[in-house]
């Protein structure tokens, strides 16, 4: 029997603003299990409060469509009422689980701005951080997205794991999650005695525990059936929609911000960037996996030879950057963090723009997931790996 | 069971299984939803089964629990559940000729009655031994004996019963 | 007590009184069994993800089942706006009444069980297959679409694996009819007895054919019971509790009850078919009075070394004012079960002649139950265990499994089985 | 009370086979009609075991399970036709399903 239907899209680009004609009446196949289900906003599977509304053939996702929103702050519009100071800690409110990127990016950008250079020394103080943040939102990633394909264990793990870092944290200054930990111009805080020796027990201790993460998925026949080939986005897909980070390596682009515009200290370490093939969901897994190692090499070179010197440039007291508009990103655990800075002249920005990873990537779902079961939406909402909280800003 | 020991308490289970029966019986054709029809039909069946047992024919009544019970209700409430659109339930329940339905099924019951009376004493108030320890593996021997033919047959049906309802339920035919 | 010298189950001698008290005793010790089990499975889950569990109420956590179970009952009882009261409200009596019924042919030792059927392990199968109306009839009563979807998974996941579950039964089966009459049978204690008189428990039977067997009646009991890795129908992270979402308090916990009590269903089925059931290890080998003896001191010996793990961790807790209440109650504990372990020592001794005295039947009645009640906790801990190391399958991996290997497989094994059964004879 | 007879049983089978044929000729619901016929074969199956513990043999109870054999594959053809017709038409009452051709 053939009944004319509505034609798919053939791709993300040729995609209606709204994908799912809730409201339409005409049917044009009469059939008996269509529903539409609300995922979320809370549901334990959405990672905080995105909603996800799925139309489902029986198990089958026809289409979907995220409602963001619940946790918007209204963060660049606070940003226009604060002085530059002011500003920095909210950044970390943003992507919480890895605090420290937000707060590079937008120091940078803002010492971009001011057209001041921060310290070798705090340079490398401030990779040595990130990286080590990079790796407790890899572990947070890992945890979440493991649990949401129905390993519980593993949660336990890369917690209990993280929890060295954020002690590191909390030692160096004093706060875990949202660290405020760099300033503009450099660090407020120089490091705390024995914060080498702490970093490199940290380089001993972790790659034991990676391999005990790979050795609970990465050969189980139940992940590769739950990864392999689920959620898969071309690069040429991924390239359109702008997605980023671990995302779009694994679709096979090697493209990291830390390589083709280094920031900070990049440019001294040597390590790799690594891709994917075929952009599926275990690959994504694997580049993070890899990530954290080479992490982990980036952190190994950097701790042994941290320069001496001040940790803070010469910044004025009170900041105030000349007319004019700055576009700064660096590679976040979740991919490209953007800063668009636009100074009036004044101590408050007259606009910053954040360019979130998480939201442009949270944008592949409904072609990551089409055609596939509810319970692929789950796992490919684990490995975009977003946070709410800089989706909605 | 022993041999020699008398089955307990059979007319009080006989009374109180047939009573669920019928009822459960009456309750199939009369409620409104569906679902509640099939709750109802459950315990019919298990109510039957019941009677089976009482019957010295515990195989049967196995069969009865496993393949009625436990697989044909839950096809019925899996569709059930795929059709279930509020509306039939609002809707009138019984078409329009009931009447004449109902008139032609108890003049059945009265047909059945007046036999039952006139031939009552066709029906022998003693039964015949049955053996029930090994009623399972003599059902197999017949099954596979007498009846072998049959049950293939039986099987060719199943085979082809399944073929249908594949081909009857898909999407696009 | 001329009941209680005969080898007869309460049901077949037709004795009514013991048949009560023999159904009051089982309902009680699954009752406590789940509650045992949910806090088992709780620390041991604890302990295989580097921490602690339940350790506020009592000591270790102890009494943690207890504070649920009376959570659970003074809980308000919600039944939502929009849901069909009646079938909502019968939904997990009907999951319950199936679980508990398939009890009453489990064969806890030869005269241990409330009856004995000639159709035994197919009233247990049957039976057990009820359970999957109360879930239906709670995803479609909530009226609900998480639980709607969570229903029909589990029922079409029951359904599928039921199949090969059988097949898997029926091969063990054909094996109980390699005697000399060349009869089999369905009774749960013929069962076992055919593996005492053909000298093996069937999962070593024809090996690797028992095994294979039994591996997939052990692989089909889980998606069975709707556990890790086949609890899709309870899938927090998708369906957020599948079929019993809108259910709370004491509904809900009856749920989990049937559902625990489901599980050690299946275990004992598995333990019966394959491992011998109540037989201790090498029944016909090591026959021997002195071997006798020393197996009747096995559950005196477990009882001592729980005890003493109660005494060593109340000898460990931490030395401050805080913990005295703490390691008290442990202590108390620890010595309540030296005691039963004591009991148990006496009974195996003043019951070491075979004689037909009571003491000697107690002692093989405790033996007997002893090693069931083994056999299937450690099912208990293997469900556990695979809860707590592997992800969830997808719904269409499932089916696939289910139909695709496990039903081909059962279906190969069970034709080997007839035929080098015929060869053997 | 008077022993319980084979007549009893068939009794309880003409009851149960009546209600049936009731069901099948007064509902409208397909889904219920189906069920009746459950109910009318569940009645003659009783019929065929009470006779055959009347004659002691089994032939009886072997019968009733090809009646059972039956009844499933009714079950899943009905029910398979009766999704195919849900499908098509949206409904599930006899009475709108009168048309051989649509």
């Amino acid at each position: 029997m053939s009944v004319p239907t509505k034609p798919e899209p053939a791709n993300a680009l040729t995609n209606e603003v709204s994908n799912l004609d809730l409201a339409t009446s005409e049917k044009p196949y009469l059939d008996s299990n269509e529903l539409v289900i609300n995922m979320g906003p809370q549901h334990p599977a959405t990672h905080g409060v995105l909603r996800v509304i799925l139309k489902l053939d029986g198990e089958k996702v026809l289409g979907t469509e995220c409602v963001i929103g619940y946790l918007h702050r209204g963060v660049e519009k606070i940003a226009e009422n604060r002085t530059y100071t002011m500003f920095n800690p909210y950044v970390d409110r943003m992507d919480y689980v890895a605090a420290v990127s937000n707060g590079l990016g937008y120091c940078e950008a803002v010492e971009k701005l001011l057209n001041v250079e921060a310290p070798p020394r705090a340079k490398y103080i401030r990779v040595i951080l990130t990286e080590l943040n990079r790796i407790a939102s890899h572990q947070l990633w890992l945890g979440t997205h493991a649990l949401d394909i129905g390993a519980m264990t593993p949660l336990f793990y890369t917690f209990r794991d993280r929890e060295e870092i954020l002690k590191i944290f909390e030692k160096y200054c004093g706060a875990r999650l949202t660290t405020h930990a760099f300033r503009i111009g450099g660090c407020q805080y120089e490091t705390y005695a024995g914060f080498e020796k702490e970093v490199e027990n940290y380089l001993a201790f972790l790659p034991p525990k990676i391999d005990e993460y790979e050795a609970l998925l990465t050969g189980n026949r139940i992940w590769l059936e739950r990864t392999k080939n689920v959620g898969v986005i071309s690069a040429a897909d991924a390239i359109a929609l702008g997605v980023t980070g671990p995302v779009l390596r694994a679709s096979g682009v090697k493209w990291d911000l830390r390589k083709a515009q280094p920031y900070a200290a990049y440019s001294d370490f040597d390590f790799e960037i690594p891709t994917g093939k075929n952009g599926d969901t275990f690959d994504r897994y694997m580049v993070r996996m890899v990530e954290m190692r080479q992490s982990l090499r980036i952190i190994e070179q950097a701790v042994g030879r941290i320069p001496e010197g001040p940790i803070m440039a010469k910044v004025p007291k009170v900041i105030k950057p000349a007319v004019g508009e700055i576009y700064h990103s660096i590679e976040a655990p979740k991919g490209e963090l953007g800063y668009f800075i636009v100074s009036d002249g004044s101590t408050q920005p007259y606009r910053v723009r954040v360019r979130p990873p998480s939201f442009v990537n949270l944008q592949a779902l409904d072609i990551m997931v089409r055609g596939m079961l509810v319970a692929d939406v789950v796992a490919v909402i684990g490995t975009l790996d977003i946070v709410l909280g800089e989706v909605d800003r | 069971m022993t041999p020699g020991m008398a089955p307990v308490a059979t007319p009080f289970f006989f009374y109180l299984l047939s009573g669920l029966a019928v009822l459960g019986g009456v309750l199939v054709i009369t409620r409104r939803n569906a679902v509640h029809s099939a709750l109802a039909l459950i315990v019919t069946l298990l109510a039957v089964s019941g009677l089976y047992l009482m019957l010295y024919a515990p195989f049967v009544a196995g069969v009865q629990i496993i393949v009625y019970a436990g697989g044909i209700m839950v096809l019925f409430l899996f569709v059930i559940m795929l059709v279930n659109i509020e509306r039939t339930a609002k809707e009138r329940q019984f078409n329009r000729i009931w009447p004449a339905g109902v008139l032609a099924a108890v003049a059945l019951l009265g047909l059945f009655v007046s036999v039952y009376v006139k031939g009552k004493r066709l029906f022998p108030d003693s039964n015949l031994p049955l053996p029930e320890t090994s009623n399972t593996q003599q059902i197999g021997v017949m099954l596979y004996g007498n009846y072998m033919f049959s049950f293939e047959i039986a099987s060719l049906l199943l085979l082809v019963a399944i073929l249908g309802a594949v081909i009857m339920a898909k999407k696009r035919i | 007590m001329s009941y209680f010298g005969s080898q007869l189950s309460p049901g077949v001698a037709g004795n009514q009184l013991w048949a009560l008290i023999y159904i009051s005793i089982i309902f009680a010790g699954v009752s406590v069994a789940v509650m045992a089990m949910n806090w088992l499975e709780r620390k041991a889950l604890a302990h295989f993800q580097v921490r602690l569990g339940p350790m506020r109420v009592g000591p270790h956590g102890l009494l943690q089942p207890i504070a649920d179970a009376l959570k659970l009952l003074l809980k308000e009882d919600i039944i939502p706006a929009e849901a069909d009261q009646f079938v909502f409200w019968i939904a997990p009596l009907i999951g319950l009444l199936a679980s508990f019924t398939v009890y009453t042919v489990v064969p806890f030792g030869p005269s241990q069980a409330v009856s004995d059927m000639n159709i035994g392990i197919l009233f247990m199968l049957g039976v057990s297959s009820l359970g999957v109306l109360g879930i239906v009839m709670a995803g479609w009563a909530s009226n609900s679409h998480y639980p709607l979807i969570g229903a029909l998974r589990s029922s079409a996941q029951m359904v599928s694996y039921e199949v090969a579950m059988g097949l898997a039964v029926v091969s063990a089966i054909l094996m109980t009819s390699l005697n000399e009459s060349g009869t089999g049978t369905l009774s749960m204690i013929e069962i076992v007895r055919a593996q005492q008189q053909q000298g093996i428990w069937f999962i070593f039977k024809f090996f690797p054919l028992g095994l294979i067997a039994f591996v997939i009646f052990a692989i089909a009991m889980v998606a069975e019971t709707n556990r890790a890795p086949f609890d899709l129908a309870e899938a927090e992270s998708e369906l957020t509790a599948g079929f019993h979402t809108e259910y709370s308090g004491l509904r809900w916990s009856l749920f989990m009850l049937a559902e625990y009590a489901a599980m050690i269903a299946v275990s004992s089925i598995a333990v019966t078919l394959w491992l011998g059931g109540w037989m201790r290890p090498f029944p016909n080998a090591l026959s021997a009075p002195a071997w006798e003896f020393l197996f009747s001191l096995f559950p005196a010996l477990t009882f001592g070394g729980l005890a003493g793990i109660g005494f060593l961790g109340a000898a460990r807790m931490p030395s401050h004012s805080f913990f005295k209440i703490q390691r008290a109650g442990l202590a108390v504990f620890a010595a309540l079960l030296g005691l039963l372990a004591l009991l148990l020592l006496v009974i195996a001794i003043a019951g070491r002649n075979a004689d037909n005295s009571i003491a000697a039947r107690f002692r093989e009645g405790i033996d007997y139950v002893y090693w069931f009640v083994l056999k299937v906790a450690v099912f208990m801990y293997l469900f556990i265990w695979y809860r707590a190391t592997w992800p969830r399958y997808r719904f269409d991996q499932l089916m696939k499994i289910g139909w695709k290997v496990m039903l081909p497989i059962s279906l190969g094994v069970l034709i080997v089985t007839a035929i080098v059964g015929v060869i053997v004879k | 009370m008077v022993p319980i007879t084979t007549l009893h049983y068939l009794v309880v089978a003409a009851a149960l086979f009546v209600l049936g044929l009731i069901g099948v000729l007064t509902r409208r619901n397909v889904v219920i009609v189906l069920m009746s016929i459950e109910l009318v074969l569940n009645a003659v199956n009783l019929n065929l075991v009470a006779f055959s513990r009347m004659w002691g043999n089994l032939h009886g109870q072997v019968f009733s399970i090809f009646i059972v054999v039956d009844a499933a594959a009714e079950a899943a053809v009905g029910l398979g036709i009766l999704i195919a017709f849900f499908r098509n038409k949206e409904t599930i009452n006899v009475d709108e399903i009168d048309l051989l051709k649509w």
